[in-house]
Order: structure tokens, then C-alpha cells, then sequence
């Protein structure tokens, strides 16, 4: 607790020495150090939903991808993908429910639609894809193939939405960690999905013994987590920039989480197989089981890790008042 | 099983009587009018339920602030400033803001409590059975105490043995009432209020 | 219940349709907390907490589901050398400054909440409305001035309603009738506005040159794509030691973008997907 | 000054920063720097309890550089007036007065007197000690005007004595005593004599910050005499202001419910004094001039409407049946009586002495002497839970087993629950309305004793004891309502108001009253509340406009006779044209041949401005009184600037150092009040002067958030929150000298006991350099107990019971204690 009187600083008014603009980075007097604003209530619920939203999403978006433009021997793919994709059916809504704090009310998600709103956004992507998937895994089941390739179009279209508006819905918001960067955020969440759902499949694959697959799948997977490290360097690069960098530092536990979950095991860890395997040439199947083993821990570890950190970055006035002075900046 | 089927029922007819989606197809903006619901259109202050209001004068400090008392059901439900007094304006402070609060608190006392001599811990006792038995002390602490007189004959007529204390904050009608019966009445001398603290 | 009491203690008709707001003259508050009483009165908010913070005389902390008026203290006595003793005219050495909900124009709760509970009234305020909201706590990261809070026990989001049902009864609202020195002026935006940047420049004849206005377009203190505050302030300190931000933003601006990049990646990597399926076909 | 208004009063300081938007300067003068200072223009830090060193390094000021208003000051005030040759000034006998009597410790007015008059005062206390005869002595009074010399010359004259006796308050050693840095007065004296003359006013506002001393009276005083001569007094905007703490203290003043007055200011008849009978009291108390001449009148009235017509010529309207003080009743010395064991029965009517009574610790202990205690709250107060939870129980020195007292907890009415008059700071008498019944078995005080005296009067129904008389003499049938039987309070207002007697019919004004026995009045001041039986004044409720002249006589009544401003004569220059046009209040009419303004004229309607006593008829009362002589009440109708008889300790206001002080008296030898009311008791001692073991100045005070002894807002939740705990106050400087940091347990003890709070260091407090020492302050909050939501040690365990001469104030605003780190009790 500073000492109760605060050192005066230049008058703001008329004569104004004091530029918001400026990124000087002398520490801010605060409020006796009180948080500026408040965190969000979301924690590992909303963790796991964004984690098994991005996964169905994925999933359902490789199937339609193998059914469209794939061989007979990527059938399994597509049935896999499709059974897949019903994760996200079954578990997102009630996750969600579960979450609010009124979930009596839970329907009055449908009262309306606000196209400024994430979360009004995605509950009509989810609706929609929770429908479409269930026609189109029903369709499977039943072997209309006519009718599952008609509703797997609109399934894969929500499928996409599913693996990135939970960015949006993050981005839009006033938490430093998450509003700093919104297009590195899309693109790590994207990344994330896609990789998750690969390893997914490559896993279902190996247990169906169907391998048909591996190598398109790997490749999609070294994809999607090159394009989730790429989200991760700038979003990096653009929290030094607006000084709320320490956000992600090792000496938090969300930091750690971060560093060695998400990047660590999401990303370093596939790309350095994959780069082996490209290097090496011999197919170790229990180094790409273990592989994307790790780029599912680490998909869920990052949104985990985005989650706690943000709020965290919420509690420190330090940041977020920091944050508020470069909005005008762009 | 009704209830529960009424109930449901309800949820749903309340839902669709609120959906803003056909209002919003309709053209009415999600932020504003679409949005609103019945609870909004039907909104009054709560003063509308009073039955009764009165001016009554702020109870804390000197500076006599009026205030507007409202009850329903013999029960205050708000007090806030009176517009009408040239000294407050309608403005309140934080004390007399508070009044409402005070009216109601928690720890309010309703019932008389009573420690017998020694006693650990307080009794409940009736209200008229609490004055006959001060009234009784009254009697018997002024009848073994008074003095008509000092032993050197100068008038006195007075009891030195009771004292009262109290009431800067008591209405000016009970103030005049104690010190017309303890000391007109009683002879008490040791009567004083909040005025020298 | 006096007929349009609003006139006799603002001055002011109140009618649907035109928008309303606070004006706070902080240079005018004796942080007395009238304010945060007279809130807590009128619409039944619980006491929350007994705890001496020693932030000089505020122990609210600050704005939350059960207190939505919180009155700031930040003392500044040893201006220059020694302690002051002959201060600039009205509020000097001691700020003190009544915070509360700004009812934003482009609100960042109000286009963040899924349900419509969150909406623009009549009077062109900003209000959660009970009988809708679910919970989902949306709103409360989104604010930008961490003034909306989930209630734990009723498991709703509340916060200054601007006393709509007041506004209703064509009562002014009770923290500015309240208030004992008229720091918080209650009125018509645009009235209130014209009336702030008159007296700002009356402050700065007195030669208060930190008086500025913070919450109303082309001033210092303006809230960029927030667009105008219906509550805004007259400050004489910069934001931060009030525990405002200097420059907050419109969460929604950020939605488009993250929203088209993110299925822009997702589509990219569809595609490559199909590209893959084909060359291994 | 001696206030903190922005706090403990904000609705009147609306109206200060009203005025600051027209221009005015706002001056606060406060140990502390607090929500008031930050709001004023001009704050002068003070060492608590050298107020009159500050007041008088202004008189000072005002007379060397001849700022002092001359038109106003010669003609209202007695400036000019010549005292008594052999008056001595305290400059001359090292802070002491001529008339000094060492072993009875007190003053001898003889010397003080005008040349060859003696002067009584109006208010009760005004028994002139003097050798003398008194009533041969006020003969002369009625000869002539009093000795003068309009040419400010003659050696004697009031003018002279002011500037000898202030001579030696210069800027300088007003730094050197209050600790104000010498510039910040310079500049508050240039702001506050500009603020005077024809076209300007300023106001003096105080409270508890001056009454709480031992030389409380004479700071006010002071106040006074610097308004007085920059013609500030009875005109809009100037004057000196009292803002009191309760809602109708100002009422229990008047009333009053204290020892040494009768309703409203009559003086209650004292064993020591010629009271014996109606007569010598009536002969005693009048003064031949003056207003007050109409004593007899009311003295009778208020026994006809006590005793009705059991009240006859013969038995003296019933005086003998009035008690008889024989000495200093007020509550400090009651709490030692109770001590004492002389006090066996005692009733607590919404009030908590266990808190706001000083020495808290003894009066816990004094409690458990009593017999019988009635406690009448809205809650349970410390002062009803002593026996279980007060400190000496805490602290093992008592066990309620031990305690024999029988204590009675009755719930009280609060306000709406209840019809009554407030009577608020301002002397306004406003009605309040009953709304709903106050729950369960909580009555109004006025139910509880109007229900007690019939009890009463049935157990002595049949008793032919002569003194029960007075008991069955009451006259206490008042029309009751409800289930509850709840006397009505317009029928007590009523006979507050006066009426005629035997046929009850409503008083219009006080000139109505007679000394015959035909008019009964309870409240002489309160005339005019009830002028007929369907008009109540305390409830009209019509402002002025906003294009009104701003007195607002349709809202409510101020006592006397419902004016606003008394004095207001002063308003007008001695032609009767008002000073300024601009603050016009009061002027004569001469086409009327009246005078009239905007507020009841505080004067005789018809008296010329020119007109001149008759002396050669030894005119008697207002007759006496010429046609400049504002001030009614004062026998010679001017300002005392100087005052000849009625003050303890001295004619003009001199610096004493507090009882308990950490310097020695800068200005004179004489160290504190010579006069002080002093109780030197095993458990009251007080501290020597400069006593190393209390280094540092203690001051108490209250928050905007609670009130008074805190009950009422610390046991409401939503006031409690603002400010939940004990804490002090102190300077970082001296913390960190104790290695104290922010929000620590500290421990203050003085030799009456020890407390323990949480310590706020803050910069609003500054060390100051009194005399070359460096001097810290520590200040605490004093409305904090151990009941209710906000608790915290009561800071009257530190205090001393100790008086004010003239009003036994206790001294809460300054005393020494120590301090140090850590905890009372081992945690």
C-alpha cells in the first residue's frame, strides 16, 4: 500500500504536459492501486467449451474438406470427422448453460440478435452448427450420402465460425491481454482448432487403424500450428509495443501455462517433429501419436492460459491503464 | 404436475411477449426499442404504492433539512429530501439520506428489555409492568431523598438522588414535558442534555 | 409523490425521447457521500463490507453490483514545497470526485450483451434490464470502466440504471437530488454540456488552468469512439488518479477484424485441407 | 472556524459555496486539513486550543491599522463607554483581571463596572458578585446613559482597554502560539477586513471546534467583539453563526432540560441566592433597562400554566414548589455524583453518556453505584449494555454479578413515527408529522413521561405530605389518541405558546403575556409558535419564491416572535437608512413613522432613530433604551464589546492555554483558565503542563458520516459501511519517529485510560513550531463504541472531566496523550 498521498503530476487541462499519446514509461500514479476494471467470471468451462468448439469446428470442416475433395480412402476421414464434430454438439450448449449465472434463462440467448456481439454471433453459429452436424452424422449413420453432402455445407461454413468467433467474443471486450492484439488472437484460436482437430483425427485414425490419412493430416496439422505460432509472435510483438508484455510472463501461473503449455507443447513441440520427420524421413508412429497427443494439451492449454491471464491482466491498473492510452494511437 | 406445466407455459408466453427478433425484422433497433422489455414498458417509482406521505424534519443534525416520508401498509417505504424547504431544497446529506435506512435497521429495538440487580443478561418484560415498576422507584428514591429544607433553613425542596439525562435530539414538546415533571413536579435538579457535550 | 418534482429540484422536465445525464462538478463535491447513501436508499442495495482500506476517506473501493455510486478520495497536499494553505478556487489539494455508471453513447455493455437484457431507454440511457438477463457476464469485461458486475446471490449483472423508474415518475434521480453542493447536476446532455464548458472556462479565469472536461467530444478528456458520455466529469487531475482511462476503447470496433482474419485462417487451412486430400488422392 | 462544515454540517455549506460562486472567500482555520478546507480559499493550520490568540492577533490587526467599522461601532457598540477607574487590564497583571480573589478563586465584577453604574447582564448567569448591595446599585442605571467619550480619548474608554489589552498579540506571537505560519494570517486578516464595511458583510462560523474548550465562552466572545467592530453583526450575511450537532439542541437549550434555567432562559432559583421568595427572586433577576424588564411577566405565566389554579397569589403562583440548585448541576459533575453514590436513580433519554461523556472509563464504573438505570433508545446503546460489555467488565475489574444496578432497555419512537417541533440552529421551530406508529412497545418520550407523571400523580393521589404538593399541583391533562394513548403534541405546543387564563385562549405575541396570573405560558421565547387554535406556525410550510426577499417568515417560526436575524436594527445606519441597498434588511419608514425591512423588526415598531430617553422620568425597560441601541437584550441596548458583569472569566476574551497543554502560556504567566472547573480526583487527574510522558496535542472530532455519539449511523448499515472502524489520525512525520506504518494498531493513553485505533498517517496534518518546540497533533474521530455495525474504542476514555467557567464545557478538543505502536489487548 503506497503512501496515502499521491505525488502530483503535471495539470492535465488546459496546459496539458501530459499527453495520453505518449508511450513514456514512467509507471502510472493509480488509485491506491485498485483495479481499473473488472475480470471476467470465465474459467476452465469456458476453457473446455472454446477448446471442444474449435475441435468440432475443425473436425466437421476436415471431413467436408476429405468428402469434397478427397479419395475413397479418405471415407474414414470423413465419417471420423463427422462423429467428431458431434463433441461440440453435445457438450458445447450445456457448457455454456452450465456457465451462466442464471441458467434458467438460458433461451434468452435467442431473443435477439446483435451483430456487435460475439456472443450473440455465436449462439446462432452454434445453433446452426449443432443442427447441421446432427443432420449431416445422422445422414452418415443412415448412408445418405446425397443428404450428408448437402448439409455438411452449411455445417463446415458454422464449423469455420466455431473455430475463431470465441476470439472475437475475447477480443471484444476491454481485458488488455485479450483486446490488445484481435487478429493474432483469430489466428491463434484458429490455428489452435484446426491442429487440435488433425491430431484428433490422426489419433481416431490410428485407433480405427485406418491410416490412410496420416500424412494429409500431419501436413494440416504443421499448418495450423505454424499459422498459430505465427498469431503467437505478434500478438507477442504487439503487447511489447503497447508495454503490457509482463502480461504473459513466466512468474504467474497463467504466464507458465502459456509459455509451456501453449507454445510449448502446441507449437514447439509438433513443429520440431515435424521438421525431424521432414529431416529424419523415418516415420516413428509413436513420436506422431505423442505429437498430437501434445497439440490437443496444447490447444486446450492455450485457451486455459488466455483465459486466466486476461483476467489477470484486468486486476493490474498498471496495464489496463497503460492499454487505455493507446487506443487513440491506431 | 400442473405447476410445472403452468409454469413452462408461462416461461414461454413471457419469452415470446419479450422476443425482439420479429421486432427487430420489423425494423425497431436491437440497442434501443426492440430490446425493451415488459418489465421496462411497465416501470414505475416505487412511490407510487405509497398510501400516505408527510414532511417530517431531518432527525440528525441542527440544520433542519425537511424531508418527505412515504408509507403503504403503516410501514415507511422511503424517505428523501422535501423540495419545498428553502433550507435543503430537496438536497440531503449522507446522515439524512440515511434516514429510511434508520427507520428501518436491524437493530432496532421493539420490546423493552429489563437486567434485574446481579442479573447476567436481559429479560423481556411488558411494557406497562416497565413503567409501574420505574413509576414505583420514582416514588419511593424522591420519598426517602427530598429535602424541604437545609439544616440552616434556607428553601431547597428539591431531591439531589435522580438525575436525568437527555434530549438534544427529543422534540420540544417532550423536553418541556421532563423538565416540567421532574423538576416542577419531582423537585429533580440534575436534569441536563446533550447541549453541554 | 410530487407531480414533475424534477423541476423543483433540477429545473428540468423529464419527457421520453430526449436523452439525460449527469453532469459531476468535481471542483464542487465535499466527497460527503450523500450520493452513495441516497443510491443505496432508493433502490434497496445491501451494505457490502466493513473494512477500514485507509484510502484516505474512501472505504467503498469502488463501483459494484451492490454500490453504484462510489465517491473518490485522493489527497495531494504536498504541492510543491511544504503543505499547501493557499489552494486554487473551489476543490483543491483533496480531490474528490463521485464515480459512476457514464451511460455511455456507443456502450460497450450494451452492444456486448446476447440476451437484449442490456438496452437503450427512452431517456437515452443505459440500463440491465432484470426480468431478461441471464447471467452470462458478458457486459463485465466488456466495460471499459469496470463499472458492471455480476450479483453472485441473484445471478444477475447490475449497475447504475440512471434511476429509470424515477425517470418514469418524472422524479430527478436520487443521488442528484441528493446532492448537497450540486456537484452532481442532473439535465439534458446537450444542456449539461453547454453548461460544463461554460464553466470550465470560468475555472480557468479563476486560474484553475487543470480544469478540464472529461467525457464530452473535442476536450482532453474525450472518450474517443465511445462517442459522447451522458455521465461525464469535470476533472482537474489527469484520469488515472481517478482510475479512469485516459483513452478507452469501443470493444465492438474490434470484432470485424478479429472475426473476417480468424475465418479468413480458417477458410485458408479448409482449402489447404482440400488441397492435400486432392495430391494424396 | 472552530467548525468543519463541509462535514458535519454540508446542507448550510451549500449555501457557503453558494456564495463562493458570487465571490466571497472562504477561510477555514482547523488543526486539520479536511473536506472543508479543500473547498476554502485561504486554510490556516492551528495548534488546538490557541484559538484566541488567533481571534485576537486579528482584533489586534483590525485596531493598529484602524480597519474597524467607525459609523457602526461608536454608535451600536459600547466602544466608547468609560469603565470604572479602577479596572485593571490582564496586559497589566500578567493575564489576570483586577478583581481577582485568590482563595475563593474567583473574580469580584465591582472593578469591571461602567463609571458609577453597575451593568447586570441578560443572560441567567448574570448574579453580579459584588460587595455591594445589587438592587441600590441598579437605582443609578436608570439616572442617565452610561458615562461615554465619543472621542475615543479618555484613558478608560472601552477603546483604549481593547487596544492595550491586544497589543500584545501581534503577528508574531500569534505564529509563535497557534502554529500558523505569520503570512497565511496576514492574508486571512486582510481577506476578512475587506470582507467588512457599508457595502459588505462576512461570518463567522463555529460549532464544537470552539465550545469544547475550557475557555470555549470567551473564544465565541471573541468572535463577537471582531464583528462587532467591523459592523458585521445583525445585518444579511455577517454576524457570528453557531451550528449545532442535534436535531433540537437548540430546542433543549431553550426548553431547556439543563439545571440552571427554568423554561427559556429564566434563571432556576438558586439556594445561595436572594430566591427565597417570588418577590426577591422577581427583584433579583430584572434588570431595571432593557428588554428584560419584562421578567416578572414571564416568570408568572410559566408558573400559571405549571401549577394552573393551584398556582395563587398567595402561595406565590406555586414558586416555593420549584427546586432549588445548590451549585454546578451539569452532567460532568452529575457523572461524579453517580460516582459518588450521591445519584441513585437515573434516566437516559436518547442520549449515550458512556460515549459522549468525558472520562468514559469512570462513568462506566460510576454506573455500577447506581440503583436503578432507565435507558430509553431506539437500540442498544453502550450506555445500556455497561454492565455486560463495558470496559471495566472487559477488563475483569467488574463482573455483572457484581453490579447491582437494575436496568431498564425501552425502545423509543424515531421521527415519523412521532408529531413534534424540532427546534433547528437557526431558532426555526418546525413541526413534523406523524406517519406511522412506531413498532411494537417503542413509544414517543413524550408518551413515556406523560404516561410516568399520571402513574405519578395516581401513587400520590391521596397524600397530604406538603411536599407532594407540587407533584398533584402539575397541571398534566393533555387529549391522547391511538391505542397507544399518545398525548397530543399540539396541546403541549399550545401551552408552550401561552394562553389566557382560566379561559385558555391562544397568546398572539410575547408583549401579550401579563405578571397578574391571567396568562399562562410555558415558553416565553416560543410566543407567537400557536397564535390561534387552528394556526400552527411550526407547520406552515410556504416559502418565499425565488423573486422573495429571501427571509422565508411563511416557513416555520423562529423564535422570538418568528424574526430571522436578531439585532436587525443594526441593519440600519443610526438615521435608520439601511447600510447598503444592495443588503437592505431592516430600515424606517418615514412616511409610515415605522420601521419596516424584509424581516420582524427587532425593535420597538414606533421608536424613532433619533428618539432619546427621558432620563428625568427614570425610564424603566425599553424606555430607557435610545433609538441606536440594537442590542434589546443588553441592558444599555449596546454591543458589549467590553463586558461589565455576567462572565466568570473576564471582561475581554484572553488566550489560556487548555487545562492539559504541551507549552507554556506564550502570551501572559497566567497559564490556563484561572476560573476552570476543576475535579482533582484519584480518577480524573490531568496532566501537568509540558508533561513529557503526553508529548503530543490531542483533538476529537466527528466524521460527515456518523453523528454525535455515532449510534445512529453506526448501527444503520449503509452509513456504517462508509466508515467502519475506529482509526487516528496522525502526521507522517511523526510516524515514522514511531516507526508507525499506514493502518497499524497504535495505542493512545493518557492517566484516565488507554485506547487502541488504527493509525491513518495522512499529510492533511502538519507538525507545527510553537515557541521553537516542534509540536505533532493526533486526531480522532470521537463517535466509535464497542455496539452497532462500525465499532472502535471510545475516545473519551482519554478525556478529562473538566469544565468551561461560565458553561462547564469538558475540553474534547484539547488535551495531551501519548502514543505508541502495537496493541492493547495481547492479540
Amino acid at each position: 500500500m503506497t503512501l496515502v498521498s499521491t505525488p502530483s503530476r503535471a495539470p492535465y487541462g488546459r496546459e496539458a504536459k501530459y499527453d495520453p499519446l505518449r508511450a513514456d514509461n514512467a509507471p502510472i500514479t493509480t488509485y491506491y492501486d485498485q483495479p481499473q476494471l473488472k475480470k471476467s467470471h470465465w474459467g476452465t468451462r469456458v476453457a473446455l467449451y472454446i477448446f471442444i468448439a474449435g475441435l468440432s469446428g475443425g473436425a466437421q470442416l476436415i471431413a467436408t474438406a476429405a468428402d469434397l475433395a478427397g479419395g475413397e480412402q479418405h471415407r474414414g476421414v470423413v465419417r471420423r470427422g463427422r462423429h467428431i464434430a458431434l463433441l461440440g454438439v453435445f457438450f458445447g450448449p450445456p457448457l455454456l448453460i452450465w456457465d451462466l449465472h442464471s441458467p434458467d434463462r438460458f433461451y434468452n440467448m435467442l431473443r435477439i440478435f446483435r451483430r456487435t456481439s460475439p456472443m450473440s454471433i455465436g449462439t446462432y453459429i452454434l445453433s446452426s452448427f449443432s443442427l447441421f452436424s446432427l443432420m449431416t452424422a445422422t445422414a452418415q449413420l443412415a448412408g445418405w450420402r446425397k443428404a450428408a453432402q448437402l448439409t455438411q455445407l452449411p455445417a463446415a461454413i458454422a464449423g469455420a465460425g466455431m473455430t475463431t468467433y470465441t476470439a472475437s467474443l475475447l477480443t471484444a471486450t476491454s481485458t488488455p491481454l485479450w483486446a490488445a492484439a484481435p487478429r493474432s488472437l483469430a489466428l491463434q484460436f484458429a490455428g489452435s482448432s484446426f491442429g487440435a482437430a488433425a491430431a484428433a483425427l490422426q489419433l481416431a485414425g490410428r485407433v480405427d487403424g485406418d491410416e490412410a490419412a496420416a500424412p494429409v493430416l500431419e501436413g494440416l496439422a504443421l499448418a495450423a500450428t505454424a499459422t498459430e505460432f505465427v498469431g503467437a509472435l505478434a500478438a507477442e510483438r504487439r503487447h511489447r509495443a503497447l508495454g503490457i508484455a509482463d502480461a504473459a510472463s513466466v512468474n504467474t501461473a497463467s504466464g507458465a501455462l502459456y509459455k509451456l503449455g501453449a507454445l510449448g507443447l502446441g507449437t514447439a513441440v509438433p513443429l520440431a517433429s515435424y521438421a525431424g520427420k521432414l529431416i529424419g524421413g523415418r516415420p516413428r508412429p509413436w513420436l506422431m501419436m505423442t505429437t498430437a497427443l501434445a497439440v490437443l494439451a496444447g490447444s486446450f492449454a492455450l485457451r486455459l492460459s488466455v483465459l486466466a491471464a486476461g483476467n489477470e491482466s484486468a486486476q493490474r491498473p498498471q496495464q489496463s491503464l497503460r492499454f487505455a492510452r493507446r487506443e487513440k494511437v491506431r | 404436475m400442473t405447476k410445472i406445466h403452468r409454469r413452462f407455459a408461462d416461461r414461454v408466453a413471457g419469452f415470446v411477449r419479450d422476443w425482439s427478433l420479429p421486432r427487430q425484422i420489423a425494423g425497431e433497433s436491437p440497442y434501443s426499442k426492440a430490446a425493451e422489455s415488459s418489465l421496462s414498458q411497465n416501470l414505475r417509482p416505487r412511490l407510487t404504492e405509497a398510501d400516505k406521505v408527510g414532511t417530517i424534519i431531518c432527525p440528525y443534525c441542527a440544520v433542519g433539512c425537511s424531508q418527505l416520508a412515504y408509507a403503504k401498509n403503516g410501514r415507511i417505504i422511503h424517505v428523501e429530501g422535501d423540495p419545498r424547504s428553502p433550507i435543503n431544497q430537496g438536497t440531503l446529506c449522507p446522515k439524512g439520506s440515511a434516514t429510511f435506512g434508520w427507520l428501518t435497521s436491524e437493530r432496532r429495538l421493539d420490546h423493552v428489555l429489563y437486567r434485574a440487580p446481579y442479573g447476567e443478561h436481559w429479560e423481556r418484560r411488558p411494557l406497562a409492568w416497565a413503567m409501574d415498576r420505574i413509576a414505583w422507584l420514582v416514588k419511593q428514591t424522591r420519598d426517602e431523598t427530598f429535602v424541604d429544607e437545609l439544616p440552616d433553613g434556607t428553601l431547597v425542596n428539591h431531591t439531589l438522588a435522580m438525575a436525568s439525562l437527555g434530549g438534544a435530539t427529543l422534540d420540544n414538546e417532550e423536553n418541556y414535558l421532563i423538565k416540567k415533571l421532574f423538576c416542577g413536579g419531582l423537585g429533580m435538579v440534575w436534569i441536563e442534555n446533550q447541549a453541554r457535550v | 409523490m410530487i407531480p414533475d418534482e424534477a423541476e423543483l429540484t433540477a429545473g428540468v422536465k423529464i419527457e421520453p425521447g430526449k436523452s439525460y445525464g449527469f453532469f459531476t462538478d468535481t471542483t464542487r463535491c465535499i466527497g460527503c457521500k450523500a450520493c452513495e447513501v441516497a443510491c443505496k436508499e432508493w433502490n434497496l442495495l445491501p451494505a457490502d463490507g466493513l473494512h477500514l482500506t485507509g484510502m484516505s476517506y474512501d472505504n467503498t473501493v469502488g463501483l459494484s453490483a451492490s454500490t453504484w455510486r462510489h465517491v473518490a478520495f485522493i489527497e495531494k497536499i504536498s504541492d510543491g514545497d511544504g503543505r499547501a494553505t493557499e489552494m486554487a478556487p473551489y476543490q483543491s489539494n483533496w480531490l474528490m470526485m463521485s464515480d459512476v455508471c457514464k451511460h455511455c453513447h456507443n456502450a460497450p455493455c450494451l452492444e456486448a450483451c446476447p440476451t437484449g437484457a442490456l438496452f437503450r431507454t427512452e431517456f437515452d440511457t443505459v440500463v440491465v434490464q432484470q426480468d431478461i438477463c441471464n447471467g452470462c457476464g458478458y457486459c463485465v469485461p466488456a466495460c471499459p470502466f469496470g463499472v458492471v458486475e455480476l450479483n453472485m446471490i441473484d445471478g444477475k449483472a447490475h449497475k447504475c440504471t440512471l434511476c429509470y423508474d424515477r425517470l418514469k415518475g418524472g422524479l430527478e434521480p436520487a443521488c442528484a437530488k441528493a446532492c448537497p453542493t450540486d456537484s452532481i447536476q442532473f439535465g439534458e446532455v446537450g444542456e449539461l454540456q453547454q453548461r460544463a464548458h461554460q464553466r470550465v472556462s470560468e475555472l480557468h479565469e479563476l486560474g484553475v488552468d487543470s480544469a478540464y472536461l472529461y467525457g464530452v467530444p473535442n476536450s482532453p478528456g474525450a472518450t474517443g469512439d465511445l462517442g459522447h458520455l451522458n455521465a461525464f466529469f469535470l476533472l482537474t487531475a489527469e484520469p488515472e488518479a481517478y482510475n479512469l482511462p485516459a483513452a478507452p476503447s469501443r470493444a465492438s470496433n474490434r470484432v470485424g477484424p478479429s472475426l473476417s482474419f480468424g475465418l479468413a485462417a480458417a477458410a485458408g487451412l479448409a482449402l489447404a485441407a482440400a488441397a492435400l486430400f486432392g495430391w494424396q488422392k | 472556524m472552530g467548525s468543519n462544515l463541509a462535514e458535519n454540517h454540508p446542507i448550510a455549506f451549500r449555501f457557503v459555496l453558494q456564495a463562493k460562486d458570487k465571490g466571497a472567500t472562504i477561510i477555514h482555520v482547523d488543526p486539520r486539513f479536511t473536506r472543508t478546507s479543500a473547498l476554502a480559499d485561504i486554510y490556516a493550520p492551528i495548534r488546538a486550543g490557541s484559538d484566541i490568540a488567533f481571534l485576537g492577533g486579528l482584533i489586534n490587526y483590525i485596531l493598529e491599522r484602524d480597519l474597524w467599522f467607525k459609523e457602526y461601532a461608536l454608535n451600536y457598540t459600547n466602544l466608547s463607554t468609560i469603565i470604572d477607574e479602577r479596572f485593571q487590564d490582564a496586559s497589566a497583571l500578567d493575564g489576570l483581571f483586577s478583581g481577582w480573589d485568590p482563595d475563593s478563586r474567583s473574580y469580584k465584577y465591582d472593578s469591571w463596572q461602567y463609571q458609577g453604574e453597575d451593568v447586570p447582564a441578560s443572560i441567567a448567569e448574570h448574579y453580579v458578585n459584588t460587595t455591594e448591595s445589587y438592587s441600590e446599585k441598579l437605582r443609578r442605571l436608570e439616572k442617565g446613559p452610561p458615562p461615554r467619550d465619543p472621542t475615543l480619548k479618555h484613558p478608560n474608554t472601552v477603546y483604549q482597554i481593547l487596544k492595550r489589552h491586544y497589543a500584545v498579540y501581534t503577528p508574531e506571537k500569534v505564529e509563535a502560539t497557534t502554529g500558523c505560519p505569520r503570512a497565511v494570517f496576514l492574508k486571512i486578516a486582510e481577506a476578512l477586513t475587506r470582507a467588512s464595511g457599508r457595502e459588505r458583510t462576512g461570518a463567522f462560523c463555529y460549532a464544537v471546534g470552539w465550545t469544547h474548550h475550557t475557555t470555549g465562552v470567551q473564544m465565541i466572545r471573541a468572535a463577537a467583539v471582531i464583528q462587532a467592530l467591523l459592523g458585521n453583526t445583525g445585518r444579511p450575511g455577517g454576524g457570528v453563526f453557531a451550528f449545532r450537532g442535534h436535531s433540537s439542541i437548540q430546542g433543549s437549550t431553550d426548553i431547556p432540560t439543563l439545571y440552571n434555567m427554568l423554561p427559556s432562559y429564566l434563571p432556576q432559583p438558586q439556594a445561595h441566592k436572594p430566591h427565597a421568595t417570588l418577590d426577591e427572586y422577581l427583584q433579583s433577576e430584572t434588570p431595571p433597562t432593557g428588554f428584560w424588564n419584562n421578567f416578572p411577566k414571564y416568570a408568572v405565566s410559566l408558573l400559571r400554566a405549571w401549577y394552573g389554579d393551584h398556582a395563587t397569589k398567595s402561595n406565590q403562583w406555586g414558586f416555593p414548589w420549584i427546586p432549588r440548585i445548590v451549585g454546578d448541576h451539569s452532567q460532568l459533575p452529575m457523572t461524579l455524583a453517580i460516582a459518588d453514590g450521591v445519584i441513585r436513580g437515573l434516566f437516559v433519554l436518547g442520549q449515550n453518556p458512556v460515549i459522549g461523556g468525558s472520562n468514559s472509563a469512570m462513568i462506566q464504573r460510576a454506573f455500577a453505584n447506581l440503583d436503578w438505570l432507565v435507558v430509553r433508545d431506539f437500540t442498544e446503546t453502550e450506555t445500556a449494555s455497561f454492565w455486560y460489555a463495558g470496559k471495566p467488565v472487559r477488563s475483569g475489574e467488574l463482573r455483572p454479578q457484581d453490579i447491582k444496578t437494575e436496568v431498564f432497555l425501552m425502545p423509543g419512537a424515531l421521527i415519523g413515527e412521532k408529531e413534534g417541533t424540532f427546534t433547528g440552529t437557526h431558532r426555526l421551530v418546525q413541526f413534523h408529522d406523524k406517519i406511522v406508529e412506531p413498532p411494537g412497545e417503542a413509544r414517543s418520550e413524550l408518551g413515556f413521561i406523560y404516561h410516568l407523571g399520571r402513574r405519578l400523580q395516581a401513587l400520590y393521589a391521596d397524600s397530604t405530605d406538603e411536599k407532594d404538593a407540587p407533584v398533584k399541583a402539575l397541571t398534566w391533562e393533555y387529549p391522547t389518541s391511538g391505542e397507544t394513548d399518545e398525548p397530543s403534541a399540539e396541546a403541549v405546543l399550545k401551552e408552550m405558546n401561552g394562553f389566557t387564563w382560566p379561559d385558555r385562549r391562544q397568546i398572539g405575541d410575547v408583549h401579550e403575556l401579563k405578571d397578574d396570573g391571567s396568562t399562562a405560558c410555558g415558553v416565553w421565547t416560543y410566543a407567537g409558535v400557536f397564535p390561534k387554535d387552528d394556526h400552527n406556525q411550526a407547520r406552515s410550510r410556504r416559502p418565499d419564491g425565488p423573486d422573495g426577499p429571501g427571509t422565508h417568515l411563511g416557513w416555520g417560526f423562529a423564535w422570538p416572535s418568528n424574526r430571522r436575524t436578531i439585532y436587525n436594527r443594526a441593519a440600519a445606519d443610526p438615521e435608520g437608512r439601511p447600510w447598503s441597498e444592495r443588503k437592505k434588511l431592516i430600515w424606517w419608514d418615514a412616511e409610515k413613522q415605522r420601521w419596516d425591512g424584509y424581516d420582524v423588526v427587532d425593535f420597538e415598531p414606533e421608536k424613532r432613530p433619533d428618539y432619546e430617553p427621558d432620563w428625568s422620568r427614570h425610564p424603566k425597560g425599553m424606555a430607557a433604551l435610545d433609538g441606536r441601541s440594537p442590542f434589546t437584550m443588553i441592558a444599555d441596548g449596546k454591543s458589549s464589546l467590553f463586558v461589565p458583569s455576567g462572565l466568570k472569566d473576564g471582561p475581554l476574551p484572553t488566550h489560556y492555554e487548555p487545562i492539559e497543554s504541551p507549552v507554556h502560556n506564550p502570551l501572559y504567566g497566567q497559564q490556563s483558565s484561572p476560573v476552570a472547573k476543576q475535579w482533582r480526583r484519584p480518577d480524573n487527574h490531568y496532566h501537568p503542563v509540558g508533561d513529557p510522558r503526553f508529548p503530543y496535542v490531542l483533538t476529537t472530532y466527528r466524521l460527515t458520516e456518523h453523528h454525535a455519539g455515532g449510534t445512529p449511523t453506526r448501527s444503520v448499515a449503509v452509513t456504517a459501511e462508509l466508515q467502519p472502524e475506529g482509526f487516528i489520525e496522525l502526521t507522517p512525520e511523526l510516524a515514522d519517529g514511531l516507526g508507525i506504518k499506514h493502518l497499524d494498531w497504535v495505542v493512545l493513553s493518557t492517566l484516565r485510560g488507554e485506547i487502541e485505533a488504527k493509525a491513518l498517517i495522512t499529510e492533511r496534518l502538519r507538525p507545527l513550531e510553537i515557541s521553537g518546540r516542534r509540536i505533532h497533533q493526533i486526531g480522532m474521530p470521537w463517535h466509535f463504541g464497542w455496539e452497532g455495525y462500525a465499532k472502535g474504542d471510545i475516545a473519551n476514555v482519554l478525556t478529562s472531566v473538566v469544565g468551561d467557567a461560565n458553561t462547564t464545557m469538558h475540553e474534547g478538543k484539547a488535551l495531551t496523550c501519548n502514543l505508541r505502536k502495537g496493541r492493547l489487548r495481547p492479540q
